[in-house]
Formats: C-alpha cells, structure tokens, sequence
C-alpha cells in the first residue's frame, strides 16, 4: 500500500507544519512517510504546498499524483485537481468546489468552540486521520508531544474533525517500530553536532538557512556557538582563522554564497586550514529560482577556487546518508587538512525522509590536534602530504600562510620547494581515495544488466523507480571528489544500457565521469524546471530514452 | 625576553629605507615589553596580514601567524578570536587593503568590538603593486591607473571607526618609532577593539616623509580628551589625509573608552579546543524520533 | 642563429626596461627577439633578470642557457654562470667575478662624463651591441624614439660603451622588415581598443595590472574611460551595469579576483548582460607565487559561477594571437550576450614577442545593440537563443535579472518557463560552436605521426621544441569554450604517441580533453615550479616520457 | 503621464499589509510628478534593485530595470550611470543588502558622489529568508540565527554616508506616503549621490508601526539646516536605531549640499553607444612596430 497526500494552502496558513505533523504521526505509528515541500519565494500568501507519500513499506520520494487533497483554499483544488486519482477524494471546508470533496463544516466549528480561523486547519487534520483509520490516540500523542503544553483546543479542534467523518480508507498494519522523520538539513546539523562542531558561521540563504537556524537553538545546550558575520566573504575567512586557532569550523551557504567564498577555498588549499562547508543548491544561476531545486553546482563545487589543490565534495543522497557523510566529511577535513564539501540541495535538504534505525556512526570525532614540539613546522613535507595539525598558544609557532611556503611556513618563490609543496599537497588526495573506499562511496541498489547512474537528491525517486523497472541496476555516486573512479568504470563497463539521470540541464555528472573513466554516458534524462523527479516520471522517460 | 628572539632570519625584501621597518620595530619592541611585564604570553600572540608591501612582516615575526588575503586580515583575525579567547591577536593591513577591498570588515569589527588590535600601514598607495591610487589617497593623487587624477578625498579611517562603535582608534607615525611602541602597547592592553592608522611613507611610490615629518603633532601636547567622543570625532575630522601647507595632522590615541567586548553575548565561548565535548549521536537524533 | 642573452641585477636598476630596449633595438634593426622576463614580489632589491633569444628566424620563447650575460651585480653572475655556454661570454664592470668576463670600467665613464650611478647600464648596452656588430645607428635610433628628447647623456654613454669594446660575434643579415615587439598584455589591450572597448574596470593585480596601466594612458587619446573602483566585486558588477547601459565593457584580473567575481559571473549568465573578462593567470592558489607563471586556472575559469550558462574560454599562446582572441572575445561576448574569458597568464601577458605584420583584423567592432520597439523583449525566445540588445532610454523597457524570468523579464517560478529560457540560454552555445569554427579554435604545427597537445603560453616553446623533435605535430587549442570536439578527437584518433603538456600540476586540459571526447591522454609533461617551459627543457623531458 | 503608467500587471507577492505597498507608491507618486513637470524623461529613468522582500519592486515598477544580486544594488547603479550618463538611476536597497553584504558599496558610493539615488528599505531585518538579525536590527534582538540576541549596537547609515560624504541624505517612512514622496522628488533632482534610508517595519518578521508611528516627527518642524554639515551629523545621531521609550526618531532631509559629482574627473564620458568611435588598428599597433 502507498498513498499519496497532497495538502496545500496560501503561504502562512501553516501548511509546511501541517504536512510535518500528518508525517510524524504516521511515522509515530510505524509507517514510512517521505514528505515533499513546495514553496514560492514570498513570506504571505501564494500558494504553497507539501506532498506526502505513506507506506507500510520504505518510500524514498513522492509523486506527482494523490489520492488525497487536503486543501485550504480554492486555489490548491484548481491547480492539483487534474492529479487527484480516478478514486481520491478532497477534504476540506464545505464552501470548496471540488469533484469527491469530502466537507467539513470547518466554521460552524470554530464558531461553536470560539477558536480563530488559523486553527481550522486542526479540524482537517482530525477528520484526515478518522479516514485513514487511524486511531485518535495515535494522533493525539504527537500532537501533544509537538505542541508540548497548551494542546487543549487543538485536541478539542481534532477529535471534532475526527467525529465528523467516516473512515475511507483501511491501512494495512505497519510493523511496530516507530521511525526516524529528518529532513537533510537536520541530519546535516545532527551530523555536525556529532562530530564536536565548534562553531558555525553562516549568512541566511535558501536552501541552507534550516541548518543555521537549527544549530543556532542548539547552541547552548550542546555547547557551540553559531554567529552569523556581514557577508558570506567575512564568513569563510572567520571560518578559516577559526579553524587555524582550534576550533572544529563549518561554514553553510548556497551556490551565490559559495560564489563569494571562492577565493577563500584557494586559501583553504594552500594554508591546509581545515573546513567543511555545506553547499545547498539551488535553481540557478545568479538567484535563479530561490526556493526550488536543482543539481546545477556540481562542477562549480569540484572546481572553485583558483589553482589546484586536494578537497573532498561528497553528495549524500538522503536525509540518514546526510548524516553519515556529513561526519566523515568532518574526519577527513580535520585529519587531512582539506576542505570537505557536503554537495545538498534544496530536495534532499528540506525533503522530511523516514528510516528504520541509525546505527552508531564509527567514526569518532576528533580535531586530530598534535602537541607540538618547539621544532614543529607547519607545513612539514610527509609521506602522506598531512602535516600533523597544531594551534596556536602552545610551545611552537603555528603558521598559515595564503604564499606559497616552506615547511615552516615562510613565504618561498623556490622551484624546488614549489614543487615539493604542490606535491606534499596533491598527495593527500591518494590518501583520501584509500579512506573513501572504506566508505562506500557509491551504491549499488536492485539487480540487472542495465545501469542507471545519478547523484544526490534524486536517490530517493530512482531508487523508488527500480521497483517498476525491469532488469535496472541503480549506481548512486556519492563520493564526487576524490572520484572513485575504478569502481564506476566497472559498473558501467559491466552494463547494457546506461542511462544518466540528473536533476540539471547539461549532465554534470556525465561530464565528471568521461573526465575520469573516458566514459561518455549517450543517454540522459535531465530535468531541469526546478522540481525534482519522481519515480513515475523515470519510469517514463527510461522507456522513452531506450526507444 | 630580548627583543631578537622576535627575529626570524628571513631576508627583508623591503625596499632599503622604507618606513616599514619602523613599524616592525615598533612592534616588536611593543611586543617585547609587554612580554617582559608579563603584560601578554609571548605563545599565546598570533600575528594576521594579508596582502600588499606590509604582509610582508608576516616572515619578519617570529609569532604564530595567519598570512591570508587581500583585505581579509579582519574577519580571519575576528575568526582566530572567537576560535581561542586566550589568544592576542594583532593584525596588520594595508590602506588598500583594508579601505578598498575589506572596507566591510573594518565597518563590522568596530562594531563588534572584538578585543583584538588591527594597524593599517597607510601609506595611501596600493605599493606591492607599484603604486596605483587608493581609497586614502589624497584628492588629486595622479598614478598609472589613475592618470586623470583621483576626483574624490580619501576615506577618513579614524573617523570611519569612531562612528561605527570602535572602542580605541589612535592614529601613530612610522617614523616615530617610540610613539608607535607606546600606542602599540596600549592597543594592545585596550579590552575591544583597537584600531591604529599608522602614517607610512612609501619611498617608491607616495614618499610624504618629509610632509609627514613637518606636519604631525602629538595630541598629548594639547591636552586632548581620549575618552570624549565629541572630542574624537572633532580631533580625528583635523586633517582630511590631503597635503596642504596648513595641514595639521594630529598622532595618538583620540578615543579609547571601555565597553563590553563581542564575548559578552556568548555565555559557551571558550578555548575549544581544550574543551572535551562527548557528543552522544543518540541523543542528537532523538527528537527526529517519530 | 640564436642566440641566447641574460641580462640580471636587482629590482630598481631597470633591468625590464633594458631589456626592452635591447629587444627593440634588435627588432628594429630586422631580427626575431622573444623576451622573457623574471622578478620576484618586491619593489627593490633582489634578484630580477630577462632572457632574449634573438635571432634572424622567428622565435617563440627563451632558454634556460647562456650565450652571454649582461650582469648589473655579482648576484646575478653567481645564479646563472651555471648555464652559461662554453664559449658564452659576461659583459660587466670590471669589479665583478667571472669566467669570460668582458669587463668595462663604468664608474670610469659615470665620473669621466659626470652622469649618476643609475646610467651605468647605458654604457652596458653600448658595448653589448658592438660586440655584436650592431651598426651604433641603428641603437641610437631606437634609443631617441624610446626616450623622445633629452637623450643626449644616453648617448654619449651608449657611445663610450660602443667604442670600448671589440665586436666578438657575426649576426648574420636580418630580413629587412622591422618587426613588432609586443607583449601579451600589450595584445590585449590594443585588441580592446582596436573592438571599440568603452569602459574598462580593474583593480590592480598582477599579471593583469599592465593592461590596467595601458589602457589608462590611452584612455584620453582614445575615448574610453578606464575605472578602478573599491575591489573587484564592485568592478565586475559595475561592469555588468555599464554594459546593460549601453557601453562596451571589459574587465581583467587574476584567479583572487576572478574567484571574488564568481557570483557576478553567474549573475551574467542569467542576465545575459554581455562582458568580457581577462583573467591572467599566476602562480596559485591563493596568493601563491604571485609575480610567477602558471596554467592552473583552467577548469576554474570553465566552471566559476554556480549553475550552468553558456560562456567563452579562449587562450591565447602568443602576443599577437592576443590582439585577434581578444578582438573575438568582443565580438562573440556581444553578439551572443554571453561571457567571453581571454584566459592568459603571466608568460604570455608580460613576455615580449615579436612577428613581421599585422595583417587587418575581420572582425568589425560592434556593440549589436539594436533599435527596440515599443514591444521589444528583453529576454525574447529566438531561434539561436540571442535577444536582440537594446539600451535603455529609448522607448523600450529594457531589463536585466539576476531572477529566472520571462520573455518580458519578469520573476518566474513556472516550471514550462525555467525550462524555455534554459534551453534558450544554452542553445547560444550550439551557434556559437559554429562561430569558432570559423575562427581557427585550434591550431595544428608541425607535421608527423606523434602528437603534442598543449594551450595557452606553452605554444612558443613548443613550437620551439618542433624543430629538434622527430615526427611530432603540436596541437594547440585556443577555445577552450565552447570546445571544439570533433577536430581534437580527430587529431587525437590519427596520432601514434600522443603528449599533454600543460604549466600546471595536474594536466587540467587532459581533463576536459577526456570530459568532451573521452580520450584520456596517458603521457604528460607537466611543469609547475612557476616557470614557464622551454623547447630544450620539452625536448628532453619527451623523449623521457617516451621512454 | 498617469500613475498607472508605472503599473505592470505582475501579480504582488508582498505580505498583505506589507509597509512596502507604502513606498511602492510613493515612488510611483514621486516619479510621476516629475515625469509630469518635465523634470526627469521616464524612459531614462532606470532601477536597480538588489535581492530580498524590497527587491520585487523590480516586477511592480514598468521601468527599466537591473535586477541584480543580493547587496550589489550600488556597484550596478554606478556601472550604470557612467556607461550612460543621461539615465536617471534609481537604486533599492534593503538593510541585510546594504549594511550587511555591501556595505563596501555604500561607504564608497558616498565618496564618489555618483548622480543617482539610493533607497533602502529598513525593515532591520532580513525579511525573505524568514526573519534573522542584520547589522541594522536594534541590539538584543533575538532571531532565529541569533538566539541568545545581538550584542553590538546597529548600524547608522546616516551617519556613516555623511562622514563618507554623502551630498544628500535623508530618512522617512514607508508609512508617511506623501512626506516619502516629497523626499525621493528631491533626492532625484539632486545632482550627487542622495541616500534616503526608510524605516519600513515588517508586519511578519519586524513589526514595529506603531512604536515608529508614535516617534517618528518631521525634521522640517524643528528649523533643521539641512545644508550644515555638524547639525546633520548631530540629528542623525539623535536615535540610535534601538527603542526605548523615549526615543525621537527625526524624517526628513538632513543633509544636502552642491558638490562636483564623480563625473567631473572624466572629460571623456559620454553616451557611449551613441558615440561613433572608428578605431583604426594600425594606429592602435604602431607603437609596437620595432
Ligand atoms: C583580491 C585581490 N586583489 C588584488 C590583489 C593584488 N594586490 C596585491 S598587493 C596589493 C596592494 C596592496 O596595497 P596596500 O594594502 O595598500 O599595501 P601596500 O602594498 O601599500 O603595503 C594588491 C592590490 C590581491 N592580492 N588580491
Ligand atoms: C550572496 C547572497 N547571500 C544570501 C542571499 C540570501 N538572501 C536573499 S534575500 C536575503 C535577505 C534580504 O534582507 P534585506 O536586504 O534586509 O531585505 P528584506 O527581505 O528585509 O526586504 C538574503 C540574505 C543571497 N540572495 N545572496
Ligand atoms: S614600495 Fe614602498 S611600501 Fe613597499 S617596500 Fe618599497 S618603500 Fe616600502
Ligand atoms: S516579510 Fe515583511 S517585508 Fe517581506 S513582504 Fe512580508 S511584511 Fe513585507
Ligand atoms: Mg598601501
Ligand atoms: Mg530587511
């Protein structure tokens, strides 16, 4: 069984939190529930609107098609109406014009019990439960728990709607384990929590703007401090001198921020300060489409900065990845004094997916600092490029230097030390390959000779198309930098067809993989009107692209 | 301490003659003695440039240092700060640098008031790159990316800092060298943020040496007020940073009050990296719990 | 004939502007002359020298050997003896230590005619060209048109220095035809004027700050205007602003400020307000080795700007391929509203090249703005993807967004219109793919079964390299973007061995050669001690690889 | 021409009640008096707008228009008035904009005294990511990002433009329609760089009506001498952006002064895509020839 759920209304009646609610109280009953969130770039009014896709089985997307509208206004039946199902029905107030509106009399409600119309939207979510058949306690231990105190006229509100409605529809039974609901966002700040964040600066920008807000009510209680400077330049810079004095840094932005901190990355490259930095896309280029999605920052992500220099992005595909990758991008910028990119976006990163269990992360957090001894030099050459990590205030002189250097950090114009710098550098990155093929770096999901191959946020709905594909292999690249380059090449070597699946308009990915297996990957699907895809829409275009 | 162990044996690749070995010994007899009063912890002092002639005491110093970017000595220092409060940090910028390209980070650091001392080497002239005009130079300056003539005055640092909260704003000569120690000394012991503009002659590029040497005061021949905002505000509006017979160019300290630093907003600040934080995964995740 | 010449001492004593001289001098008199020039990061002092190779056949770069030094101080005699020839000479005062020293008695001479130290170098190129057999009216000539007036001290020592040494060396007979002498950044900046350029926007950096100074001293003798506002960030927007206005704009840095002009690039992309940027590549990352040579930018200059829009990437390898690139640059920036890059770098920008003409360019200057109607369209669907350009001020409503907009310009989120103006934006490319296929995209040298591929300011010392390498072609690309696939795959297909060789640490055209055609060049010569290449140095190092 | 004329037919997504409808109009109003007394030509005038709530004015205004990125309103107007010296070019700023990102910008806009005019919308806050604190919200405001409340004191930005130059500067409010309208027709009319900064609550994320309605009085009713220099700056320090109860919050014109504009330097300015320049390539290149 899957069902899906559309709810929409204008921009502050609460249908973000709303979907959010509905979510939890599924997955506090043990279902799984993906939540997709749709909104125009405006603080009042518009139209915005979530959709829920509920199973008893794992769901990883949603789809573009209910079976149910929850609708708070005309507008969302008039622009939705042509998805509902043969079968779905709409719920909603009695002065709504829709084919199968199941009404609520939602005024002579807030009338009889004297409430304000915000609170209209409990009513629905009262009878939408009655109609799955859902019991009420099961919806009123969530509420409670959400609204902590002060639940009384929502409850009244809710068992109201409840008791108006018949149940519709009968829900198989889930299995009994309740489920963890996260969007990346969260996951990415709980990652950076787990791993000892220090500090985190940020400057407010869409899709990133969750983890600034999220760390920054953390604080306290966990002991680290979010501050937000003037502008995204003062951000990386701080981040960076931050860094070098001892603290576990991070740095959230979007592509325009991420734009800004270019010249700082090539300092992160050269001073070998560590950082991680989370990148949100979004619709671009310039402000593009604020809040809407896309893949489009995928070369700019692995090439920013003048100069070359050794840096990890990584691509989390959902929100239980994010939290995963998010640590082992803290352990190798720390370890290896890079710059660590999380590559999200705006899908992945305010998309609420729901898993099973999180098992205890194995890597452990460190700032992996030395004491130094008085002959400490900064930049000494080693085996494996790293220069064991010290900060300032002890024994010996710590120095970062945006010049090239010698070991001990003073300004060189040597060939020879050049040279020598370039390489101590460069070979990081050998070191890293060797750490992120402990790591997974892609995956492989579903059996079958031929391979679809995608990248970040699309996870969800490709890995939900394979179950209506036949003989479909999905390779997920998680790893983008350093590329782990054989295992791919093998898989597409050991496939049939190969279809490229990205959430862009030119195949960056495709062009990442000629560069680094010669591969050129003929057959796309590539969409790019700032939605992401859904696993119906795959399935259609995968037959259409092997026509 | 002796004031060689400063040194760091790298060669001074400074034109011969320029004023900016004044200001390196200004700091380093600065630093020394306030060493040797056990006024700051010669470890714990971290040394910030960025780029231009003045980056260069960077190699000069023998201090933990962060040479980073054009016009980003600020909020790298400002990251150093709040990254370990234990540290003294001292930054060095350039008129360039710091009025053109980071001219958004001297506005914010004032209001900040981070407890950290930032001396711009004004010598009203982008030098490392031979000698184009600045955001200080003086109305008129005719230089190759300007042969026209600059049509604007230069930005007034010292009043700039003043109207954006900066707690100390002192102005110093380079060839001065025993005034530069003392207000070095004081920035330095000054709780917030201290902001000096050191008159730095360029021999190369924009030699007002003689100027300089003709034109300055010390403001405390004349009994000013540092802890008078008026009296700052009016004092630091004195000379206009143009060269005119009657310029009077007043050097010293013109404000310095106490004021709550940026820390103060922040009760779990602290040397992180002493800090032994146990992050327990499960219960980070368990709110997402459904 | 060729013949190599050092000529060395410190910052300040006019090393670089000798050399010019010298170059002039031989140039003017009939002989090929590259000059290459070498300085550290500081005003006085130090270690600064140039390298002519001089010669009665075309020439396109130095070597690292000696057939006579000019040394203005022991220093320079102790750095280079090493790579003096055998037989090879030093022409120095008499108190300086080496082996074939050619001495003169300057302070004789500075007291005798009573001139001050700093004139001694004059008394230095006098010997030097009799010692070559140069007739003294041909040095005087070029003497007087480089110093205008008051050249009559120079002389006098330019005279003394002639008679007080023998001619030791035969030039042969030059062809007759003086030649032009040009740096890179010269190109450059003449290309701009020669393209009608209306405003240029830069701030100081090296190696693009002589275009900055060029174009200022032209300024008033041309019409143009020339602004340095407060940091690059502003210029680049400002330029954008200027050019949405009706002017013809252009600015230049390197990788730090390219970095910080990121966002803005994007910002071009979408807004399709037309620029040309140069960016002159150092030594990176970060500050690097800032007065040093390096091809490290590349991808970067490919990629900057986050999301995907069509731009041009063009190297140049020589000074007067300078002067036609960037007469392109104009052209496709502003008939196709794009972004052009002249991607150059320290060698090509500051070194001296000289050839026999300039032959017209074909390329009319225009700045494409048309004459709008009342219904004009800024952002109108067309065939080839260009909206036609109009200004404001007429009776159009003009406008520009950083926003996905609609024909009109207006803010969108639709998802049918994100799609439509993407593929407009994008399907620029396609047309100009077909321009650059007119214009030489690459170059082909040489002839044989082994192939050499190169870009940018490698192209001299390959070339160089051709005459004493067996069986090898050099396949120089110069657009880099749009790429021109087909023929590079081609010449790739029909060689044997085939060579990268790139001034930077990784082969960053060996990866957009794979990313485009899928062919992954094995063999590299990559050098990145921030020097550039020499043929000698090419020579050897192939036939190691071949090994 | 009518007002209307300025209307687009985009649909507006301001919050219903937004104060932003307020200088909406009065911008129109303003313009089309002076279209109407031939005082500026309506297809000369240009907008520029920068990213935030404010921004959208760029699809509410039938202009030409820059639509630029977040906080670069001011390098792009200045682009734009010195590649066409005939446009009218109208800038719009918000606070995160301008005081926070590009900040850089304004002090250096002041000093140029470029012709052209530049509103920000204060809302002291940023508005269209949700809410957080900016450099120009009152101290101790707790946001989102800043939780525990902002510790430094907010930016002045009539201060800052005067002491930076500004010719003309000025304040109002978006919800003192005709007093608004009366100072942008003046502040486009001056010749020089004329900053008007708008105290422009937002109703969803900074609400702050009532408390402006009730402090805000008319610098025209207390003989302000708008060309004195010390009295400007004395006025614009007169409320300090916070509230307290007895705050007293001047609008009007503070400063405005003759001063050459940065035009003035340049003898070679022009309308350039007018100007029939024929560049001749061999005299381009002769300089070259040995
Ligand atoms: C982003 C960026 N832009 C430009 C430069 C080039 N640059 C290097 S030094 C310098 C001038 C520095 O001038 P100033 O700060 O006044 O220092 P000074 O050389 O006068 O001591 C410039 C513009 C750079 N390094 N980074
Ligand atoms: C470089 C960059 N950083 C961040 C953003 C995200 N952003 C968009 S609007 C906005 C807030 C704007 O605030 P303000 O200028 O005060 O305007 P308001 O929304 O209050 O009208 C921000 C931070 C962006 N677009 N670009
Ligand atoms: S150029 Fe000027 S500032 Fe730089 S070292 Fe020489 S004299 Fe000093
Ligand atoms: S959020 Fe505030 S500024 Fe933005 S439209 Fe709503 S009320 Fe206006
Ligand atoms: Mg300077
Ligand atoms: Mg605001």
């Amino acid at each position: 069984m899957e069902k899906q759920i559309l709810i929409g209304g204008a921009a502050g009646q609460g249908i973000a939190k709303t979907a959010l609610l509905i979510g939890k109280i599924f997955t506090n009953s043990g279902y799984y529930v993906f939540n997709y969130r749709d909104y125009p770039s405006l603080i009042k009014g518009g139209h915005n609107f979530n959709i829920l896709k509920v199973s008893d089985k794992p769901v990883n997307s949603h789809e573009n098609f209910y079976d149910m509208i929850i609708s708070l206004n005309q507008d969302t039946i008039d622009k939705h109406r042509e998805k509902l199902n043969k079968r779905g029905f709409v719920l909603g107030d009695k002065n709504l014009k829709a084919r199968n509106l199941i009404e609520l009399d939602i005024s002579k409600v807030l009338e009889e019990t004297g409430t304000p119309k915000k609170f209209g939207i409990d009513v629905l979510i009262g009878a939408f439960f009655k109609i799955l058949g859902l019991p009420i306690e099961n919806v009123l231990k969530v509420v409670e728990e959400v609204f902590k105190k002060k639940t009384d006229i929502i409850e009244k509100l809710i068992r109201r709607g409840y008791t108006s409605v018949e149940q519709k529809i009968e829900l198989p039974e889930p299995n009994e384990k309740n489920k963890y609901f996260m969007t990346g966002n969260e996951a990415i700040s709980s990652g950076a929590i787990a791993s000892s964040l220090d500090i985190y600066f940020a400057y407010p920008i869409t899709p990133a703007t969750p983890v600034l807000h999220i760390l920054a009510s953390k604080q306290i209680e966990n002991d680290f401090m979010v501050v937000q400077p003037e502008n995204e330049i003062a951000i990386i810079n701080a981040a960076l001198g931050a860094s070098y004095a001892g603290a576990i840094s991070m740095v959230g932005t979007s592509g325009l921020g991420f734009s800004l901190m270019a010249e700082a990355i090539s300092l992160q490259g050269i001073s070998e300060v560590p950082l991680v930095l989370y990148l949100g896309q979004r619709t671009s280029p310039a402000n593009g489409v604020p809040t809407y999605t896309s893949q489009g920052d995928l070369k700019f992500a692995v090439n920013a900065g003048h100069g070359e220099f050794p840096r990890v992005v990584v691509a989390p595909g959902d929100s239980k990845e994010c939290f995963y990758r998010t640590i082992e991008t803290f352990y190798l910028a720390y370890k290896y004094r890079v710059i660590s990119i999380i590559l999200g976006d705006k899908h992945v990163g305010e998309s609420n997916y729901s898993f099973d269990e999180f098992e205890e992360p194995k890597i452990k957090p460190s700032n992996f600092i030395t004491t130094p001894s008085e002959e400490y030099k900064s930049y000494s050459i080693t085996e494996n490029g790293v220069s064991p990590r010290a900060v300032p205030g002890e024994n010996a002189k710590v120095r970062a230097s945006s010049y090239e250097h010698n070991e001990l950090g003073y300004t060189t114009e040597k060939e020879d030390l050049i040279v020598k710098m370039n390489d101590k550098r460069l070979r990081k990155m050998d070191f890293i390959k060797e750490e992120i093929n402990k790591l997974k770096p892609v995956s492989v999901y579903g059996e079958g000779k031929n391979l679809i191959v995608g990248w970040g946020s699309t996870k969800g709905a490709i890995i939900d198309s394979l179950k209506k594909l036949e003989n479909f292999r999905f390779l997920q690249i998680s790893y983008i930098c350093p590329f782990p380059t054989e295992i791919v090449k093998r898989e597409i070597e050991n496939s049939n067809e190969i279809i490229l699946i990205e959430n862009n308009v030119t195949g960056l990915l495709g062009d990442i993989i000629a560069e680094q297996t010669g591969k050129i990957i003929e057959k796309k699907i590539l969409k790019y009107n700032a939605r992401p895809l859904t696993s119906e829409e795959i399935v259609m275009k995968v037959e259409k692209v092997l026509k | 301490m002796k004031i060689e162990d400063l040194n760091t044996g790298e060669k001074i690749t400074w034109c011969p003659g320029c004023t900016n070995f004044g200001i390196l010994s200004g700091v380093k007899q600065a630093i020394t003695n306030l060493v040797n009063n056990n006024k700051v912890d010669l470890n714990k002092i971290v040394g910030v440039s960025g780029v231009g002639c003045y980056d260069k005491i960077y190699d000069y110093l023998n201090l933990n240092f962060f040479h980073t970017l054009h016009g980003r000595t600020l909020p790298t220092l400002f990251g150093i700060k709040i990254g370990n409060p234990e540290l003294t940090v001292i930054g060095f910028g350039g008129d360039g640098a710091t009025y053109a390209e980071g001219i958004a980070h001297l506005v914010h650091s004032c209001r900040y008031n981070i407890n950290a001392t930032f001396m711009v080497f004004n010598n009203q002239i982008f030098s490392l790159t031979t000698g184009q005009a600045t955001p200080a130079s003086e109305k008129g300056l005719v230089s190759p990316s300007t042969p026209l003539g600059i049509g604007e005055k230069p930005v007034n640092p010292l009043a700039l800092s003043l109207i954006n909260g900066a707690s100390f704003v002192a102005r110093s000569f380079a060839l001065d060298i025993p005034h530069l120690t003392k207000v070095i000394e004081e920035a330095i012991t000054h709780k917030g943020f201290s902001f000096i503009d050191i008159l730095q002659p360029c021999i190369s590029y924009h030699n007002t040496t003689q100027f300089l040497r003709e034109h300055v005061y010390k403001l405390e021949k004349v009994n000013h007020n540092s802890s008078n905002y008026e009296d700052a505000m009016k004092k630091s509006l004195e000379w206009d940073y143009c060269y005119s017979e009657n310029s009077k160019i007043p050097i010293g300290i013109f404000y310095k009050v106490k004021k709550p630093t940026y820390r103060r907003q922040w009760p779990q600040i602290r040397t992180w990296h002493r800090f032994k934080r146990k992050p327990d995964f499960r219960k980070i995740v368990e709110e997402y719990k459904g």
